[in-house]
């Protein structure tokens, strides 16, 4: 095993090198990807290895979209970078109405083994049309995958398995963590794209945290251990296909629920856990469900406006001080 | 093209031809219950085009596009049983007339959105450049795709990436219910071409030889590394929008004089008799066989299982 | 009062008369809407009374879209109409990152009084790319309403409120219903674009039933009446803002839900309902929320596929009696 | 233009460089956070063509915006208090630099989504049609939004309905850190109009009063019922894509050569005195004026309150 200590963008790059050498038939395009490596920087260093596998395109998400579809169809791996999720709202049909269909539609006779890598969520006032968290969108589309690594290890052994899967999928990074450092396993086997984990083990309350959001809830389960409030963290990884079992594994342990993310709060990916957890969980719920997000409006540019919008640990604590307490008011729990 | 592929060619457009009248009659009958968009009129774009490619080309098209699937060669009875959601379909029944795909065939897939299959035929043409196949991807649409975003980016992008690629519009004077020249400026729609810099040619999508000789040279245009080429084929729809338009909207007697004056296998059929190459008894027998073979193909499809719902959750995921 | 008899796509053609009469501002566009009246014949007869204030479009829901905005920033009121929802997906970022953003970003100083009409819903084969339930998606952007009318006196009055509404509304009907006969109250003052209703009184347990399930929901009333269960049945109408208050006095005095849609279940509506009911109506329940929905696959061709991949008053009724059990056990419910 | 109105868009041009160059200064501080894509090169372009509009007419732009709401009048400082995040921000610092409208100077807003705001501004030139006002809009993108299919879908829309709209294509040669030459086919952009059957015409955007002649004309032929006019302005941007732009892309030397060449201030000065219509002096109290203004606007910005956090979830719904 060949761990290195990287950061959450190097280890995205390094998971596009090695498909890159793994897979002759992966190809790496969009908006400012080749030359300039990505205005992120993921993609740093792959046109000078790769060619003309690393290339340049106008600025056209549906025709990146598009193309990817079809070279999918007929044996490419394509990998494209739509710059910021907000913008997928440009070329959506090509994954909704194209790519998420072609496995069921041919009933597997035709697959779409694309990856779509994009990031979002809010950081330094990027605004109400660049910071938009748009997951539970997607996953409303069966046929997609949808991963968003909340760290290192994550961004590359997703990235990876996604690149590998032979569905279409979707990993959505988040921007204010490309600088996060931690270890990755350079060798170690491509995984399935597929599987939570419990990041914090404890006792009293299951917390399920997306993204960025799994840092936020490990520091209020800092907060809260202090308090003698021991909670379990979970990192459902993969959104689609959801790893319900690991969650329901832990609210029967500890009864208690409270879901995290950045997405505003109505038909959010929050909405699903709290859904399943009152169909599928209820017998072991002890208490309301509570959900912490963005409260239901744009995201706003001043940082006075951000630092609210955005949860952090202390409102995660006091969430989860609620759902102890068996509390149904969510007057605070945007 | 020789006489026997002229007279091949013939065959396959009077079957398209039977094929999509049939269907119409079976959806009024009830045996097909999805809705159809017939190809009525545009069979010789579908079959010169095809006949201009290789054996490892792709095509896709729209929800339009029965002649495209026949002419690659998609057995009919898998087609009817697609239409009427049987089990043996080409897909199961799953996605019905106007949303099918068969990689046996090279068929990337109909396409239900307006304008989105442009991108997928350069997708595929990109992949072509990786695999050295030699191969190149056709894309079908039709005039009033020429308004979507969508292929405006999929032509701007194979133009810049010189993909290998041929756009085949099919202009048939109308979509939807709305005349083509109400929206767009006059003038040729293949001349729309020079802003992405590639070639484009008009053709006359009735006459099949034209169309296959217009096709070739843009094939083989692409597979030398010339990049794409958008061919404007001009069809006279002989056919509603699909198969419950009243088509109020059309001048009284366009539809008959269409049919009289440009029904493309009319035309074809004059041809081959007037230049000896089959005659009047070789085409009554062709038309004869084909007309057998779609009902047979129909009747065979109908007796075949519905699809199985026990099925109906499996490969959404691999 | 004056009321009268007519179809649910009568009374939307009838509210689009009395608006464009009401509100001189009014325009109505898009593909096909003008001289042929509408693939579906809502908009028949506007142009002739109306003139160059219903035009036809070139096939661009992008263009169609924006420039509703655009003009409803200046003074019109645009209603316009989109095929089919799925089509949406090509033109919607003028809709996520343009319209709903207005009011918020702008103070109020300014506002977006467009309408958009939609239908959606699967109806004799219309298969995967005719026929996806979208409000979910649509309902997870804040400063869009959305509205689904379930009968004709809905369609009219929920149509009408859309188009005099500040905000910008998305109307979604339902394909499979535009022939179902009800009366209107054409004189009636216009509501505001909010507000569920109790469609069926009863004691044991609610409902929650979008568009066409209404229907189909109070006909599975019916045949749990005959085995001595009596449900109360919900139609919210108006998805965003949701009025959760409807349901929560019912689930306070029924103690059971099920939510019932045709969208596919993973991040549908129903996750909101139900997590809405885990959070501030956990301690009215007496057993879990069962959501019957599409199942988690594209919408099928084939009629016996499609049988299926639709709930119906059946299905609806052991949904019900799972959720009197109380069973968790969801393996039945899509 | 009369000496006086050219005297008054120099000041106004001036004001914007030192409106461009004292945010990006304070952002270096901390001042500001929100990225800024500064219309360093612009800014003839804006000044030239809102002085072609009458007080009626709508402007929207993108994210590159700054030049064009100081054309359009919005307070330096409200500008300034929207970029820090200030209560007293034209948009209350919800919006930042790359998104904020303002009705009061019928300046609709920018748009951080390429190519978005064309359908808006056609939008606009509809509702002109409407209400008797003889109103037209002018709409501002970038030469890389060519290639959004948002953008030809505006274009043609606009034409069919015959819209009297200006498209108005900030050609700056770059789109982020692509050239544009590398995404277009050789060939002049506003050739492109001939597909949609309106005018094409190519200005020098570095040239305050060939862009008014330019934008006048298309404005008189929009509000002669003559529909739209695609204005390809060539600019060079003068600054980096945005304020964290290292330039890396950029062949060495090339931003001084263009500075130093065609900075569209340093030639309005140089024709001024030229022409006589100022004296040094004048310029040089205008120069310090505008950057006195700029200034006194930021510092008074600094001192609002910030957007007051209980507000965030108002105005979401009327
Ligand atoms: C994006 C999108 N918008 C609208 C439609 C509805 N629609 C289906 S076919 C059609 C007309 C298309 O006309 P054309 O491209 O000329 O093709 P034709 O049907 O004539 O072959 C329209 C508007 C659609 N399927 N997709
Ligand atoms: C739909 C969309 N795609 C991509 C982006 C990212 N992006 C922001 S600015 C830009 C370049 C635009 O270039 P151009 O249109 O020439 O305008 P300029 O920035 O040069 O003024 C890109 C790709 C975006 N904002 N929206
Ligand atoms: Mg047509
Ligand atoms: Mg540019």
């Amino acid at each position: 095993m060949s761990t290195a200590e990287t950061t959450y963008r190097d280890a995205l790059n390094a998971a596009l090198h090695r498909a890159m050498h793994a897979h002759p038939e992966t190809l790496v395009f969009g908006e400012d990807v080749a030359a300039p490596g990505g205005v992120f920087g993921v993609t740093r260093g792959l046109a000078d290895e790769f060619g003309d596998r690393v290339f340049d395109t106008p600025i056209s998400e549906n025709a990146i979209l598009g193309a990817a579809l079809g070279a999918s169809l007929v044996g490419r791996r394509p990998v494209v970078e739509i710059m910021w999720a907000d913008f997928l709202f440009v070329g959506l049909d090509q994954l909704v109405n194209g790519a998420a269909n072609v496995r069921w539609l041919t009933e597997g006779r035709m697959t779409a083994p694309l990856t779509v890598r994009t990031q979002q969520g809010a950081l330094t006032s990027s605004s109400a049309q660049h910071s938009r968290c748009v997951e539970a969108m997607l996953c409303h589309v069966p046929g997609l995958k949808v991963g968003m690594p909340s760290n290192p290890a994550d961004a590359y052994a997703m990235l990876l398995a996604a690149i590998a899967d032979d569905d279409p999928a979707i990993v959505i990074e988040h921007r204010a963590i490309y600088d996060q450092r931690g270890e990755i396993d350079a060798d170690a086997p491509v995984e399935a794209a597929a599987g939570a984990r419990v990041v914090r083990q404890g006792a009293d309350v299951t917390v399920v945290a997306l993204s960025r959001m799994v840092g936020v809830a490990l520091r209020a389960a800092e907060l809260l251990a202090a308090e003698g409030i021991d909670a379990e963290v979970v990192d459902p990884r993969w959104l689609s296909p959801f790893d319900w079992a690991t969650v329901e594994a832990s609210i029967a342990k500890t009864s208690r629920l409270v879901v995290v993310h950045e997405a505003v709060r109505t038909c959010g990916f929050g909405a699903e856990v709290a859904a399943l957890a009152a169909e599928r969980g209820f017998w072991h719920l002890d208490g309301p469900v509570v959900r912490i997000t963005a409260p239901d409006c744009p995201k706003p540019s001043a940082p006075s406006l951000e630092a609210v919008a955005i949860p952090d640990a202390e409102r995660v604590a006091r969430g989860v001080r609620r759902a102890m307490a068996g509390s149904s008011d969510d007057q605070e729990s945007t | 093209m020789t006489g026997p592929e002229t007279v091949a060619a013939f065959r396959t457009m009077v079957t398209i031809r039977e094929f999509e009248n049939h269907a119409a009659q079976l959806r009024n009958r009830g045996v097909i219950v999805c809705s159809l968009h017939l190809a009525n009129g545009h069979e010789a774009i579908a079959v010169g085009a095809h006949a201009a490619l290789g054996s490892s080309d792709t095509v896709n098209a729209t929800y339009r596009g029965h002649h495209w699937a026949i002419a690659c060669g998609i057995p009919l009875g898998a087609l009817f049983g697609e239409f009427m959601g049987r089990a043996t379909g080409v897909n199961g029944g799953r996605g019905g007339a106007g949303f099918f795909a068969d990689p046996d065939h090279r068929f990337l897939g109909e396409n239900g959105i307006v304008g989105a299959g442009a991108a997928i035929g350069a997708g595929a043409a990109l992949a072509a450049r990786y695999d050295g196949s030699g191969r190149i991807a056709l894309t079908a649409f039709g005039d009033g795709a020429l308004n979507q975003g969508a292929v405006h980016e999929a032509m701007s992008f194979a133009a810049i990436l010189s993909l290998p690629v041929v756009f085949v519009c099919e202009n048939n004077g109308y979509a939807e219910y709305t005349p083509t020249e109400s929206m767009f400026p006059p003038g040729p729609l293949e001349s729309r071409a020079a802003i992405y810099g590639f070639p484009g040619v008009a053709v006359d999508g009735g006459d099949l030889r034209a169309v296959r000789e217009t096709v070739s040279e843009a094939a083989a245009r692409a597979r030398a590394g010339g990049g794409p080429t958008l061919v404007v084929a001009t069809a006279r729809r002989l056919a509603g929008h699909h198969t419950h338009d009243a088509e109020q909207y059309r001048p009284e007697g366009e539809k008959a004089r269409w049919a009289e004056e440009s029904d493309p296998i009319i035309r074809l059929r004059a041809a081959i008799l007037g230049e000896g190459l089959a005659d009047e008894d070789e085409l009554a027998r062709i038309e004869g066989d084909a007309r057998a073979d779609v009902r047979a193909a129909a009747d065979a499809a109908a007796a075949q299982p519905a699809s199985d719902p026990a099925q109906l959750e499996q490969h959404v995921y691999g």
